[in-house]
C-alpha cells in the first residue's frame, strides 16, 4: 500500500498528546501555518487554473458540487435516525462532513507527488466550491421548520471566514500572477510547502490526540460513523470523477475531497450558526477520527479505488 | 487616592464570540474595554488555547453598576450555547 | 444584579509549574480555571518571558472560601522553592 | 484564610510604556509586578494589538496603600498624552 | 505601467479588513516576519557594501542625507501653516515623511527585479542614514523654543530601536561575512525574501484597512498632503540621484525611498519623544495613505520618472 | 582560528541585550524555533542513522555514554568542595554540564561544513544518548543519601520532554523515511537550517545577555568553572573520540558535545526534579558563560585541538 512519510509527523504529535509531553506549538504559530497552507494551496491553484479556459471547468463545476451537495443530505438521516442525536448536533455533523480538509486534500497531493502521478490541477478550484453549500445545506437541516436563519451573518462567516478568504485569495493572486509572475513566491509557497504540512500534522497530531479521548465518551455509533462516512463519500468521489473523465490522480483526488470532514471552516461557522449543536461531537468525529483514518488508511485505500475502477471500469 | 468606586466586569469565553459580545459591550455604553487571550476547563471541557478553535478571552470593563447589570442582562442568552463566565468585582477607579 | 459572592483566587507562578498546579487545583475540587501568560519581577528575579524557562502564567479560579483555602494550604509545599504570588478577592458570580 | 489585606493596583496602558512605567513602579518600592498582554478600546481609540505600535499590556501590582498612591501618583504625568487605564482593587495576600 | 504582483497581497489584507472578515495574523508572527525583512535587507545591503571601498560612498551619502533633510523642513511649514495643525503634530507627521519604510522600499526592489534593471547595491546603506537626522529634526521641530529634549532617551530610541538596530546590525555582518561567508543562509534570508514580503503585505493590509477610515476623520487636507508630500520628495530623490550620476534603477530607489513614511522606526521614537502629537494622526497618513499609495501608484511612477529623467534629462 | 559568522548573530542579540534595545523575540517564536532545530537535527540523524548497520555503533555508543557520565561525576565534587556550594545546586550544574546543547552542536557542524571537514554521521545519535545519564545521574547526587527520588516524574520529564522527545521523533522518521523519502522535506528542514540557527542564535544571545549580568553576582568560581569544565569535557572527548577511531571531524563533534552545556533540556528536568536548585546559577552558568565560550573559543580550540591529536597522536 502507497504511504506518505509526511503522516509520521502526525503521529509524533499523537504520542506525544497521549504521552503528555510538554511538546506544544504555540497558538499563534498554528495560526501562521494554518494561513500558509491556505494562501500556497490557493496560489497553486490559480496558478494551474490560468493554463485553462474557465468555461470549461463549468459543467463539471457543476456536477461534482452537486453530488458533493449529496454528503450532508446522506449524513443527516443517517446521524438523526439511526445515531439518534438531536437536530443540531445531526446537521453539524453532516455539514462538518460535506466540507472539505485541506490539509487532508495536501496529503492526498503529497502522496501523489511521491507516486509520480498527474492530476488536474483545477481540482484546488473544486476544493473551495465544495465548501460552501455544505455549510448552508448544514445550517438549513438544523433550521428546518423554525425560520430565523440569519442568512447574513451565516454568508458573511462562510465567504469571509479565514479558510475561504484566504483559499478563494491565493486563487485570485494566483491565476492573475500565473506561472511566470509566481515565480519569485515559489521558494516560500511551493518549496516549502511540504515541510510546513509536516509540521501542521506535527500541531494536527497534538490537537487531535485530546479529542480521541473525548470521542470515546460519544460511543460506537460515531465512532463508526467517522470511518463509514469517508469511505462512502470517497466512494462518491471516483465514481463521478471516473464518470467525468477525470484522470486517476484526479479521480483519487476528488474521492479525498468528498470523504474529507473540515476542522477549520466549518467549526466556526458552525458554532456562530447552529450555537445549540455541540462542538466537541462534531470536532471529536472529524478531527478525532476521520482526520487519522483518511490520512492512514483512507487515502492508500482511494488510489487504490481510483486506480482500480481506472482499470477495470467500464 | 480618592478614586471613584466602580465595578469591573470580567466576562470569560470561547474566542469565536469575541466580535459579538465587543458589539453588544459597545451597544450598553461602554467607554471601553480590555481583551486578554486566556485558556482554561469548565463545564464545557478544557480549552487549551492550542488552535484557533479552542481559544478563550477574557474581557474587563469597567463601569457603573448600571452598565454592568445591562451588559450582563443582554448576555443571557448565550450561555445557554456558549462556554461563559461572568463576574464583577469592586475597584477604585484612579483615572 | 443578584450575584453570588464568590472568591477569585488569582495564583501567579513559574510556567513550569503549570500542570502541577492545575492538577492539585482540580483534585481539590474546583469547577474549573482559567490560565493566561504572563511576565514579571518579584523576589526570585525577572521572568522575562522571552524563553521557555522563564514565563510566568496566571492561573484564576472562582470558588467558594473553602475550596480556595484548600487549594491555598496545598499550594504551601511549592511556596519554598518556586516564584508564587497568591492572593484572593471578592467577586459576585453572575452565572 | 488569614491574609494579608493589601491593595492589587491594575494598569492598563499602551505597550510602548512598558520600560518606562516599569522603571517608575521599581522606584517607588515596589517588590514586583506581573504584566500580561491587552488589546483594546477606549478614549484613544481602537488598540487592536495587530501590530507592534498599538498593543497594551496590564500591569498588576500588589502593594500597601501607600505604595500604590505613590505609584499613582507618579503616574499623573502620563495621563494627559498616552491611553492609561488604573484602578485598584482589595485583595487578600496569602503568601 | 509596471506592476508587482506581490502588492496584490496588500489588496488582499485590505479587503479582508474591511469586509471584518476573521483573518488576522497573531502579533508575535508580525514581529518575527519584520524582523526577518530589517535583518535581510540589513544583510544584503552588508554583502553590496562590502564590494564596495567605503570612501567612494562618502560624498554621495552626505548629499544623500543632506537633501533627504529637506523633507521633513518642508513638510513641517506645510503641515503647520497651510494645514492649521499643531506643533507637535506638524512635527510628529514631518519626521514620519522624512523617515523611511522598508517594505515599500522592498517593493521597489521586487519590481527591479522584475523589470530586470540594475541598481547601486549600496543604496540600502542609505536607506539606514535617511532614517536618523528626519527623526532628530522631527524632535527639534516640536520642541523649538521650548528646549527639554531627553536627547539621551531619543539618541537611545533612534539608534537601538529595532529597526535600525536590525539594519545596522545586519549590514555589519553581511558586511564583514562577505558574499561568500552568508552564503549558507541565502536560503533563507535571500531566497524567501520575497514570499515573506507579501506575507508582510497581507498583514500590512490588514492594519491599514483601520487605518484608512480613522483617516478619513481628519479630512481631506491630510489625505492631499499624503498622496502630494510623496510626489514632492520623489522629484527631489530623481534629480538628486540623476545629479549624483546613480542608474535608473538607482534614482528610482532614491525617489522611492525619499517618498516612502516610516511606520516601524517613527511611531515609536514620536511615541517617546514627542507624546503630545497624535499618533493616530501620522499613523493613519503614513499607513493608510502613503504607503498603499506608493505601492500602487507612487512606485509605478517614479520607474517612469527615472527612465524618463535619464532619457531626456540635460 | 577558525570562524563561522552565524555566531555573529549571537553577538548582535547579546549587544541588543545589554544596550536594553526594544528588539524582543516574542516568546511563541522562540518555541517555534527551537522545535524547528530539534526536529530537523533529528531528521538528519535519523537519515544518517539508515546508512549505517546500527549493531556496527553499540560498542561506540556504550563507551561515549559511559565516558560521558564522567562529566557529571567530576563536576560534582569540584562544585560541592572546591566551590562550597549546597548539594543541590552542584547536583544540578552538574547535571547541565553533562547534558548538552543542541545549538552549540549545530554551531560545531556549521564550522565543519564550512571547513569542508568530514564527520561520522551518526554523532547526532550520541547527542540523544548523552542527554540522558547526564539527568539521571544529576537528580541521584541531589538526592544521595535522602531517598524521596520520584522516579516516575523524572523519567517522563527525562524522556518525553520537549527536546529529547523531538530528537528522537526526528530520529526516527529521519530513519523510517531515509534519504529519498525525506527529499521533499529537505527545503525546509535542512537548506534552511543555518538561517534558522542564525535567527535562534540572535534570540539566545537577547537571553543570555541577561544572564550574564545575573552571572557576576555569583563571584569567580563559577565564572571559571563555566569555562574550565567544557575545555577538560572537551579534552575527554577529543581523546575518546580519537580512541575509537572517529574521523577529525568526528572527534572534534564529541568533543563539542561533551564541552557544551544544557539550557533547553536540563534546565526544565531539574526545576522538576531538584526544585530547592537555584535556576538562576545553573542557567547563569551554562547560558550564560559557558555557550558563548564555546560558541566563540571553545570550538575553534576543539577543532585544533582534534587535527593536532590526529596529527601528531599515537
Ligand atoms: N470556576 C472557574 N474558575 C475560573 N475560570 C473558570 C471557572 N469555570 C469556568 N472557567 C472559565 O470559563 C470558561 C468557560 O467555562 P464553562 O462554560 O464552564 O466551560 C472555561 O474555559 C474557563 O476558562
Ligand atoms: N508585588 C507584586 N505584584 C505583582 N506581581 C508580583 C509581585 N511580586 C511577585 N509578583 C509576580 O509573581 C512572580 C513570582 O514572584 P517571586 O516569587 O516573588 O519571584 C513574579 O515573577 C511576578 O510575576
Ligand atoms: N471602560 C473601560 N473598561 C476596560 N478597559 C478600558 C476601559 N477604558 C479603557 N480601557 C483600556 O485602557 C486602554 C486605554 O484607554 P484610553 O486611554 O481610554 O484609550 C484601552 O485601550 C483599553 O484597553
Ligand atoms: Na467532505
Ligand atoms: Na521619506
Ligand atoms: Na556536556
Amino acid at each position: 500500500m502507497s504511504f506518505e512519510p509526511v503522516v509520521l509527523f502526525f503521529l509524533l504529535g499523537v504520542i506525544a498528546g497521549l504521552l503528555r509531553s510538554d511538546l506544544k506549538i504555540p497558538g499563534s504559530i498554528y495560526e501562521a501555518l494554518s494561513i500558509f497552507i491556505l494562501l500556497a494551496i490557493g496560489l497553486k491553484g490559480g496558478v494551474e487554473l490560468s493554463k485553462y479556459p474557465v468555461g470549461d471547468l463549468l459543467l463539471d463545476g457543476v456536477i461534482i458540487v452537486l453530488v458533493g451537495a449529496l454528503i450532508p443530505l446522506v449524513a443527516f438521516p443517517v446521524l438523526r435516525y439511526l445515531g439518534c442525536m438531536n437536530r443540531a448536533d445531526s446537521a453539524s455533523i453532516a455539514a462538518h462532513y460535506g466540507s472539505v480538509s485541506v490539509v487532508t486534500f495536501s496529503v492526498g497531493i503529497a502522496l501523489l507527488g511521491q507516486e509520480a502521478l498527474q492530476f488536474e490541477g483545477y481540482m484546488i478550484v473544486f476544493l473551495v466550491l465544495l465548501e460552501i453549500p455544505a455549510l448552508v445545506i448544514g445550517v438549513i437541516l438544523a433550521r428546518h421548520g423554525q425560520g430565523g436563519i440569519r442568512w447574513g451573518r451565516l454568508l458573511h462567516e462562510v465567504f469571509f471566514g479565514k479558510s475561504i478568504y484566504l483559499l478563494v485569495g491565493g486563487l485570485l493572486i494566483g491565476w492573475a500572477a500565473g506561472s511566470e509572475g509566481i515565480k519569485p513566491l515559489d521558494n516560500l509557497f511551493f518549496d516549502l510547502f511540504k515541510g510546513v504540512l509536516a509540521l501542521f500534522l506535527l500541531e494536527m497530531g497534538l490537537v487531535a490526540s485530546s479529542r480521541i479521548a473525548e470521542l470515546r465518551a460519544y460511543g460506537v455509533f460515531l465512532i463508526l460513523f467517522a470511518m463509514g462516512m469517508p469511505l462512502f463519500s470517497a466512494a462518491l468521489g471516483i465514481i463521478t470523477g471516473w464518470s467525468l473523465g477525470l484522470s486517476v490522480g484526479g479521480s483519487f483526488l476528488l474521492a479525498t475531497l468528498y470523504a474529507s470532514a473540515s476542522y477549520i471552516a466549518a467549526p466556526a461557522a458552525m458554532r456562530i450558526a447552529v450555537p445549540e449543536a455541540n462542538p466537541a461531537l462534531s470536532i471529536g468525529a472529524s478531527l478525532g477520527m476521520t482526520f487519522p483514518f483518511n490520512i492512514f488508511l483512507g487515502i492508500p485505500i482511494y488510489l487504490w479505488m481510483a486506480q482500480w475502477i481506472h482499470t477495470y471500469g467500464a | 487616592m480618592n478614586g471613584q468606586p466602580m465595578l469591573l466586569l470580567t466576562i470569560i469565553s470561547e474566542a469565536v464570540l469575541e466580535s459579538t459580545l465587543i458589539d453588544e459591550i459597545m451597544a450598553m455604553g461602554a467607554k471601553g474595554y480590555t481583551i486578554s487571550e486566556a485558556r482554561g476547563r469548565g463545564t464545557h471541557g478544557i480549552r487549551s488555547g492550542k488552535w484557533s478553535a479552542s481559544g478563550n478571552i477574557r474581557i474587563e470593563v469597567v463601569g457603573d453598576s448600571d452598565l454592568c447589570r445591562h451588559i450582563v442582562d443582554n448576555l443571557q442568552k448565550y450561555e445557554r450555547d456558549y462556554g461563559l463566565l461572568i463576574f464583577t468585582s469592586q475597584v477604585e477607579l484612579l483615572n
